[in-house]
């Protein structure tokens, strides 16, 4: 894979999660305990063997990059290739209007340009898999065609938006794609992810700017369809969507599924910035069942069906279910939740009672005291 | 490069014979501890935190898991271009040959060309099996105003077990004016910690001097020392009142561990003003099933809880399975309990792997025994080990 | 200094360099063979015990990042405090006007409050010089004064724009500070690198903010200097001003006085992103005096009074006279150059003659083919 | 962790007496050439150039310069998370006692643990005193085509130096049937590199039962590969046309630095697809001033030429004053030249101060000796040094 490069498109608008990204990119959602989303296309590519990965950025990256830092930990702080932090178009000149995605890849067509290897894969950050390049490249090569795309067969969504959902033909040559679209008549979802050739990519960036079209999937891939060789490569291993809060919500709870956890977070090692945090406490009169938590939390309440992130505290008599807690939350005494999700440093005093609903979770936004 | 006014050496060397198989594979600084680090990682992030920037760790007994773990040491923030951690072992001088360390002195003598390339003004000198938090810089900022040539850390000991360490004796200003090993009857129950600081310049002169000296063990305790104090060198005993542990055998190993599972332990972990650092594995969250039960635990990521766990230390990457129960045990990394099994008092090295079944250290508990399962085996389904039992 | 923090001001206006910084940030301009402007104030940081260093970004800075990396070079590589990349402000909302650097303060304004630090050096990447803060950091305590200002004395200017000038009296406290005026009255420059508590630059921000003053000096400082008691010090070695492309030749070819370049190099290390580069190669027939070289050139030719960065290569029969040739430009066989300034990666074929004025040298853009 | 294809073991033990003064205080590989790097530059960049990501090297002889010129890697992009440079010293083995490297196949042997951490298919032998750029991933690739046991590089030599070298008797095939150590009367020219590729399982076969030998010497040349010949292993040549020296006597480390200032050198340190890298101090640019003078010279930075300098390759960090004239030497690292002094024909070593008016090398020049003037030497005023001198 020492011919392929990497670009995680992290340009993208992402409205449809405000609650959780009006301090904080997509891709640095906190995400599965100890994760972020940007962790999983990542992992997937430095797993596969590529060493130079670009990351297209947009706006609010200052979480993100303090997450990346050099890429030490995805071993890409190389000499020779390595982890390119790729900044938006519009800071380029002042003042200007953003037209899309397309404008961050030209942006950076520098970096595409001088990359040495011959093919990409273009991924995104909102799509939660673990998977392996390596088969999905030798198909591309295989198959002749000039794009590959990932797709899973699903047969429900749990949200449109964002998605490009499609048909192939026997030969899996795709046919049909559609962007926000209902999967009625559909059952394929594309990953968003693809493998082409650079040239071909360079090609399609100029081609798009020329005639100013500014959306990646929509010009750059669907306005091709006819004339191009679309390729789909069916997905088979768990799939996170991450398209909404509700989206958000399911799919972590979904979690607790060993077989999905253990899909997601083990066909291979997801690599994520660490933080010395010492093993996770219980107490005496904790109660744990169904339960996935990451390090530093002390625990001394009842916690069941819930996602604990580092350093979370649950003080005795605190109930906590059907929740996600984020980074360094607490819970006071005899507190209860209930569908709830937590940001980052909340602190819910004693004695309160939060209950979201199950298709509608109540968030807390980030550092509030309630 | 410029010098530096203080560096660390660390004494990593030691065979830790009194743990038994634990240190069969493994050099006493590179055994694990508390769930989550080696010993190691105490000396170590104390310097970090101490603003210590340059450590050289001396060590001669399998170096590879030690250098492997410590690398380039970024893991404690120890990677500076100027300074930094490094492993130094034991090389062929040209002029004198083949050297392994004879003692803790000597260890040091052979690495002054490691030390005079940062011209330190003081030498701290520390061992890597001692759990404790401690902030040198206060240690050298007594150094400085008792305007002492040797300054050694110590903690007051139970007057009965006085006989088990090095006493100072000391004036009312803390100034040593006896140092025994090991007394009968002691006079003081102050007892070194095996932490010096050194003026480095009185330092360098001794150990050169213990060198010719082929009678001398190049022993701090038992040579260098003594020596200073005859020649009338002024060394200051430094107080610490904090947790302190020498986890020299496999009770005080578990004790320790017992320790931590107090809810206002005195070795605090989760204070984050004082970060013990260590390599971080990536391994995914912890997992508790519907079935699991975790109580009074130390529970680290990786592992899965399908049974119960009960006044128990789990390291990462461990699966105890359903219907398995753990008591007063410390289950090191990558082990699994099988189905059914029952661990009481022990403590299961890594990669062991214990069947379905199994009855270790179950029966009659008279003398208290703990039972030390080593690295790598693999337990059959349904044995039973008694208690005190050690599996090489 | 473990108290001191440091914050790198590269949030202004460049416009009085177009021709150097229409692809890069001033920051990231080439300077003296084998740095970048930004080596000068990071270097004179982490020289002084500085750990925790923030960088203030407006735009075009991806060769900044690329070149500053996660600060490795410079030591900043650290788990706790380290390196900072600071980005711009207006990426925070969509498509706003940028209003001043007090905007890309106030934007990061998290970083410099978490930071464990009371004190706080603030400077610029125009003012090249080589000193220590530590003898600065201690007179301004010793002062009493709620800022320090380093000044330099100076009998001329080479151009006024962007620069500071000022008035002390008898007790060093700062009685007048003007931006962009002549020196007429005036003998002493300030170098924009101020010392104060972490807590007053909160405040300054704040203040600013609150009645929408974006600029720093002007209104963070000037507008405080009858409140404020501003003591100037004193600063005595070399300084560069690079703020007109007429300064920036005139004092790299300063350089070549062995006084001057002993100064700003060598009075303490200045760090650098290093290339393997392999030495220097003279040939036979070349020819040099006064000249300042990086490695990696190749020299067949004849160069007098010129400086050359990385991996230039100069043909045999060429002249190059007064010249500032940047990395990897080529000069052909009998070219003559005369005051002029190559960017990288020119190209002149040979047998051409290029010739500027002393105070106007010809500038050839980056990739130009001559 | 995942495993590797291929790892490389560069032997970096030599004591390189042969290069005398030079290596008084430096292991070989450390050894500063070109005007830029040490020896092991070039086996560390062709690993990396050559997609070879873990590299161990061993060493016993003064491994402080070493170690800290490697530190973690990272200037050679070796320091990955799996895998990467790393030293490796001798160690006491609790149960085989101390051993000291007898000899490069035994040093090799001492490393086994190490090796199988990695689990690989093929290790690559190297050592870290020759003056090359190679693709390894060809040679695994001719080595895997072939289907070997073992592949060892090999160069023409002049049919008059065969009996410096050792001598590779070939099939058709280049498969090769006998190896001859320094041959009188030799079939062949082809030199053995010192460069192997070894099928791991059988390297380590063979390692193991020449360590049961108390006889052997432990070495590849001497021991293991006559013991392959003999089991009929299918060992292959591999064909290698590039610059290839060995730097092993101050005649040849001159000759080697003559050969770089050649317009066209063969060994192109300007190729940036295949780039040597190094560990980069930090330093000011070249200067020459007004008077100065360099003609058919490398120079680097951090050097100051005031005088002239003319068929020499100046190192870092050097001053030549006014006046001085330095023809067909070489000036390592940290050297100043006084005012007025003539340096003719000389290696002058690190840290060295030559006063004014001082004639090195001066004088009548029948045996063509080179002068060698060792690290740290202070040259008073006035002094003249003959031709072919060593002052340690």
């Amino acid at each position: 894979m020492k011919n392929v490069m990497g670009i995680i498109n992290n340009a993208q608008k992402e409205d449809f999660m405000r609650e959780l990204t009006e301090i904080r990119s997509l891709a640095s959602i906190p995400f599965g305990c100890r994760y972020r989303l940007i962790d999983f296309p990542l992992s997937n590519l430095v797993n596969s063997g590529v060493t130079n990965v670009g990351i297209l950025l947009e706006n609010k990256y200052r979480s993100l990059m303090d997450h990346i830092g050099p890429g030490k930990v995805w071993d890409l702080d190389r000499k020779r290739d390595g982890l390119f932090i790729l900044p938006p178009a519009q800071v380029y000149g002042d003042n200007r209007f953003y037209k899309g995605d397309i404008e961050n890849f030209y942006s950076n067509i520098d970096y595409i340009h001088r990359s040495s290897q011959d093919y990409v894969i273009i991924s995104t950050p909102y799509m939660v898999c673990n998977l392996d390049y390596r088969e999905i490249v030798k198909a591309h090569k295989e198959s002749g065609a000039d794009i590959t795309l990932v797709y899973k067969q699903m047969p429900t969504l749990e949200d449109k938006s964002t998605c490009s959902i499609l048909k192939t033909d026997k030969n899996n040559r795709v046919t049909e794609l559609k962007v926000n679209s209902d999967l009625k008549n559909y059952d394929k979802v594309s990953l968003n992810k693809f493998v082409m050739k650079k040239e071909l990519l360079l090609e399609i960036i100029d081609e798009c700017v020329s005639m100013g079209r500014w959306d990646f999937i929509k010009d750059g891939i669907i306005g091709n369809l006819d004339r191009l060789n679309i390729h789909g490569y069916p997905f088979s291993g768990a799939l996170g969507i991450i398209n909404s809060i509700k989206s958000y919500y399911k799919f972590n709870l979904k979690l607790l599924n060993p077989e999905i956890w253990k899909d997601i977070f083990m066909t291979k090692t997801i690599y994520t910035k660490s933080k010395d945090e010492p093993p996770t406490q219980f107490t005496a009169v904790s109660k744990v069942k169904n339960v996935l938590a990451a390090n530093g939390c002390i625990v001394k309440g009842h916690v069941e069906n819930s996602l604990l992130f580092r350093g979370v505290k649950i003080e005795k008599g605190a109930v906590v279910k059907n929740s996600i807690l984020m980074q360094k939350s607490t819970v006071g005494q005899n507190s209860r939740l209930n569908n709830v999700i937590l940001d980052k440093n909340v602190v819910i005093t004693p004695e309160k009672v939060l209950r979201g609903e199950e298709n509608f979770p109540t968030i807390i936004k980030k550092n509030v005291v309630i | 490069m410029p010098g530096k006014e203080i560096i660390a050496m660390l004494l990593a060397g030691g065979k830790g014979t009194r743990l038994g198989v634990m240190t069969d594979k493994l050099a006493k600084p590179a055994i694990p501890f508390g769930g989550e680090f080696r010993l190691i990682d105490f000396p170590l992030s104390n310097c970090a935190n101490s603003g210590i920037d340059t450590v050289g760790v001396m060590t001669q007994y399998e170096p590879l898991v030690l250098n492997s773990y410590i690398g380039n040491g970024s893991s404690w923030d120890l990677d500076r271009q100027n300074g930094g951690v490094i492993v130094l072992p034991p090389y062929l001088d040209r002029k004198r040959g083949a050297n392994w360390y004879s003692g803790t002195a000597n260890a040091i003598y052979q690495n002054i060309d490691y030390i005079e390339t940062y011209d330190p003004e003081f030498v701290l000198v520390l061992s890597g099996d001692h759990i404790y938090k401690m902030d040198y810089s206060l240690m050298l900022k007594y150094h400085k105003e008792k305007n002492a040539d040797v300054s050694i850390a110590v903690m007051e000991v139970p007057w009965e077990d006085t006989n088990r360490f090095g006493i100072m004796n000391t004036d009312k200003d803390d100034r040593i004016k006896e140092f025994l090993e090991k007394p009968e009857d002691a006079e003081s129950n102050l007892a070194s910690m095996g932490i010096y600081i050194f003026s480095w310049k009185y330092l360098k002169e001794y150990l050169v001097e213990d060198t010719r000296n082929p009678d001398s063990s190049g022993d701090f305790g038992k040579n260098i020392i003594p020596m200073m104090l005859e020649d009338k060198l002024s060394i200051y005993a430094y107080r610490f009142n904090g947790y302190w542990k020498d986890v020299g055998t496999i009770e005080s190993y578990w004790s320790a561990h017992m320790d931590l599972l107090e809810e206002n332990s005195e070795l605090d972990l989760y204070d984050r003003d004082w970060i013990i650092s260590s390599v971080n594995p990536h391994l995914p969250p912890i997992y508790i099933s519907p079935d699991g039960d975790v109580i009074h635990s130390l529970v680290n990521k990786g592992s899965q809880i399908y049974g119960k766990v009960e006044d128990s230390v789990i390291f990462f990457d461990t699966i105890i399975e359903k219907d398995a129960i753990v008591k007063e045990s410390i289950i090191l990394p990558n082990v699994t309990i099988g189905k059914g099994s029952y661990i009481n008092k022990a403590v299961i090295c890594q990669d062991v792997t214990i069947g379905p079944n199994c009855k270790i250290s179950y029966g009659t508990d008279e003398h208290n025994k703990i039972t030390v399962i080593g690295e790598g085996k693999e337990i059959p389904e349904g044995t039973t080990i008694d208690t005190g039992f050690e599996l090489e």
